[in-house]
């Protein structure tokens, strides 16, 4: 295992250090239990958004928190969901009397310990309201299953909750919001290369020279299929064809493009697959509006992408418009 | 032939024994079907159970299985976390103000932790989860003790059913969890929480069977 | 190689349509010759700020294009500078009347390039100042040889002379002001994997699975001497130790820190180092007043890092706090 | 025994093909102690060069040496765009206004554009760098001429010169150029750009030799 890490235990606690010190004017890092919040929490009046999840896929949740976007986040271990008591304790850390928002990706452990914090803080007399997000269309949704799981529309549905916010809407206009950003966000990922859980030491799946793993998600869980590389054009089509299907997208539309790296990826090739991508959508003359080409949801040193296309409209556009200002999104502040 | 609170502590000290033994296997089994870490995260918390046990002056069965399950819940996280959380505040809860419990009780204990599971994670027998090595368990427990077995043999039965279950996971699709995500590809693979479920059976049959 | 390109040869061509798509209002990409420029150039009156160097170092230089930074840059192919009548082209697209700055990296292809390209530049009446950036304590300095490499360095000459150009500052003041950074920057970095240059198709050195190269350029060069894998806290401590000797600093020196990602490894890890950087500082009573983590001078998805330390003062302080809006860097815009 | 257009330009389409050969080589070479670019880097400059070159109706033989010098420069990048975009630039000014050359003229202005490359890059005989296998190549082909050797055997010298200045390079540590950042690890290798030149005098030495 090539990392740059002390000890496999500690790799959380160490890097919420690193962002302790790194963003002392701007986020609040408790150590024990682990959560982020914004230095000014609780805003009165504000609905506080939370979010949390495994570690690892930095800059997502810590890296979203900040004026714009999340009051606060709670950083499990790797790939592993944060317990209730973090949950809990950046809730009211962050609660400005005006509700508070889980935004929760589906996998069952998330499911379960925000349940078990939102009826903890509810006790505390802090209203709280849930919305799961269930985007990947890699993963065949049933009523009998666990579901899709939550990949890249968490980070727009965070950008986009977290300006509605501001604005000081309500914590059910927040919450259907989220809901409706779920709705109209769709995404698929896939993976070059697999990665390597620090406290497991190996790679989670290996991967011959001439494989790739498609409809992977964001843990290092194998994916739908493995198949051959293919040059980026091919992958693009890929990742995009399933998702535009699901979205029922046509001509005239108007779509966010959200290529994501996994970690192991360069910038260069995700230009790549973007430029790919405009040709793709280009062809079926659907219009990208808006971008963003970057590691925002990652999946540790993994070498791969993710697309995530999020259907817009004026509202939603003017929302990812709205200010940000995170160590992970900054524009406007 | 009851069952005291320092049974219930080796019982608990076992099984964390038995986790960290199984650490890397149970996370390996997770590689293929999960996240590689299921090991890891039992073995966090049971660390913590372990600790949070060490010179307790707690006499309350009960009270001590709440404790173990309240630990993990702040310390496991992931499906794992809330799970075997539950379990064991669920089972606790028949068991508060007891110093010793007998086998019936503790069979009952059982069964209403693994209700608990049941309920938080709305997961069925074959989904391919922890409960296809846990609700057999139980239904052993309890008609071994109807048909007049003591503990020991119940507890014998319970962990060969849990091993049956726990082997009758590879060939399933899983329908919960993170394996569900897989789809077909999740054949073949043994599930990870089916497998802790069982060894957690064994580390019973392993120490309260003396008492018995 | 596993790489999410089409083909080698097109890496750069298929990269730039993907930045010229995705920040089409802010950047003009020219495809014959390679360059990128502000999509307001030339800005009458500034001096204009050219950069420039082999691709595969993204976001640089091409990331770094906009208001308060560069006014062009220019993309070689992968690894390899650019040439001049790239540089020429840039040059007369971005002057503004009040002269051009090019930042060079100290590398004898971008040397030579460079001044070939001034040369031309001139005889076309343009005024051109070089200053070269030779940051990398890594490798010895001698009048005898090619000297220390550009690294970290350069993205800070880029973001803090190109808010002094804003200022309306003269080519002189903006030349000596970059001359005085690359004096007070120096850096050093280390590998835990190669990177593979598309069109060589192998990494361009094998490293054992217990090893890591130390004192590593962007380029894929092997680095001063290989050693066994070392916990962050060493590897951070063999990377500023030299540094720390070579900038002479002191108790009560401020510094800007900078742990750049070198492509492939996760933003988790850099925050580790990090964390480490500040205990070693701080255990010299060296202040962090400012710091930036993140990959930003990369080497394609070389997994690795550096390490750069800047000496501060309020002048310096102050210009790096100015607003800067680019795809890689944003702030207060 | 003069060397005419059609043969400077048979030597360039022919050292291009060269190039395509060994471009793999070139870049391993350059992996070891560069940036694994040396041979993709001419390739592009040939490949660009041979295009102008397409039924050219050029006829002079400084003018063409000249284009194909500024087709590298625009083409090749890296330190080898310039080093031998500046060595043809250099080599045709001498031949401006020739349709055909003495093979004096031709190694007069091999020497000036030898002299151009270490004008610009300021490296001296022994910093491992192309240096090393173009001045005892320039060195031989001069001392032949003068001892009365006619061009195909000066030529053949020259190449000879050339190969043993490359090979020489191995032990070198670095001066100039990226290997210098390896220090003390640049010895024992061959450096790419002494290579690449030993090949366009081998080049010179088959196809000129042919007209001499
Ligand atoms: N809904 C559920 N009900 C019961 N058990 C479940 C459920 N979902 C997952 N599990 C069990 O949890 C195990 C995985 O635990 P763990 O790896 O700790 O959590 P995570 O999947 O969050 O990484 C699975 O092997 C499965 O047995
Ligand atoms: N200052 C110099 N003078 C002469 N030749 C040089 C000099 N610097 C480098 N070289 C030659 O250039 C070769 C490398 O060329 P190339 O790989 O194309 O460029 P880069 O080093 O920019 O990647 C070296 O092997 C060396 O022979
Ligand atoms: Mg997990
Ligand atoms: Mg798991
Ligand atoms: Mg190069
Ligand atoms: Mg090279």
């Amino acid at each position: 295992m090539k990392k740059l890490i002390n000890n496999p235990d500690d790799v959380v606690t160490d890097a919420l250090r690193g962002i302790a010190a790194a963003h002392g004017g701007a986020l609040e890092v408790a150590i024990d239990p682990h959560y982020i919040t914004r230095a000014d929490a609780p805003v009165q009046g504000k609905v506080a958004l939370v979010s949390g999840g495994g570690s690892g896929h930095e800059p997502m949740h810590g890296g979203f928190v900040g004026m714009g976007m999340l009051d606060a986040a709670c950083p499990g271990e790797v790939f592993t969901s944060p317990t209730p008591d973090q949950m809990l304790e950046a809730t009211k850390a962050v609660d400005g009397g005006a509700g508070v928002l889980h935004i929760v990706k589906n996998y069952t452990g998330d499911i379960l310990n925000f349940e078990m914090a939102a009826d903890l803080a509810r006790e505390e007399d802090i209203e709280v309201e849930a919305v799961v997000i269930d985007d990947d269309v890699a993963v065949q949704d049933s009523l009998y299953t666990a579901g899709r799981r939550g990949v890249g529309t968490t980070v727009l549905a965070e950008k986009i909750c977290g300006a509605a916010a501001e604005e000081r809407r309500s914590l059910k206009e927040v919450a259907d919001l989220c809901r409706r950003v779920n709705d109209g966000g769709k995404s698929m990922g896939m993976a070059l290369t697999s990665c390597v859980v620090p406290s497991a030491g190996e790679p989670t799946f290996e991967l011959g020279d001439d494989e790739m793993e498609i409809g992977i998600g964001i843990h290092g869980e194998p994916g739908r299929e493995r198949v051959a590389l293919e040059p980026a054009a091919q992958v693009v089509e890929r990742l995009a064809a399933p998702i535009l299907e699901d979205l029922s997208l046509s001509g005239g539309d108007s779509v966010l493009a959200f290529v994501n790296g996994m970690g192991g990826t360069p910038l260069i090739e995700l230009y790549i697959v973007y430029s790919e991508l405009v040709k793709l959508l280009g062809g079926r003359d659907i219009a990208i509006e808006r971008n963003l080409i970057g590691p925002y949801i990652t999946s540790l040193e993994m070498a791969g992408c993710s697309i995530t296309l999020l259907k817009l409209d004026d509202e939603l556009t003017s929302l990812w418009d709205a200010p940000v200002n995170t160590p992970g999104l900054r524009w406007g502040a | 032939m009851t069952v005291g609170h320092d049974d219930v502590v080796g019982w608990i000290r076992a099984f964390a024994a038995v986790v960290e033994d199984n650490r890397a296997y149970l996370t390996k089994l997770d590689s293929a079907i999960g996240d590689a870490d299921h090991g890891s995260n039992l073995h966090r918390g049971f660390q913590a159970v372990v600790a949070k046990l060490e010179g307790t002056e707690e006499n309350d069965v009960g009270k001590t299985l709440k404790t173990v399950g309240m630990t993990l819940v702040s310390k496991v996280g992931g499906a794992g976390g809330p799970l075997y959380g539950t379990l064991f505040m669920q089972m606790g809860g028949p068991l508060t103000g007891k110093a010793e419990v007998t086998p019936q009780e503790f069979a009952a204990a059982l069964e209403s932790g693994v209700k608990g599971v049941q309920a938080r994670g709305k997961a069925e027998l074959e989904d391919k989860t922890m409960l296809d090595a846990l609700l057999p368990a139980v239904d052993a427990i309890s008609s071994s003790l109807a048909t007049g077995a003591n503990l020991q043999e119940a507890l014998e039965r319970a962990a060969e059913a849990a091993a049956k279950g726990m082997e009758a996971t590879t060939p399933m699709v899983a329908k919960k969890g993170r394996a569900s995500y897989l789809g077909e590809r999740s054949a073949g693979h043994q599930d990870p929480g089916a497998t802790s479920s069982y060894l957690l059976l064994k580390a019973a049959s392993d120490t309260l069977s003396k008492v018995a």
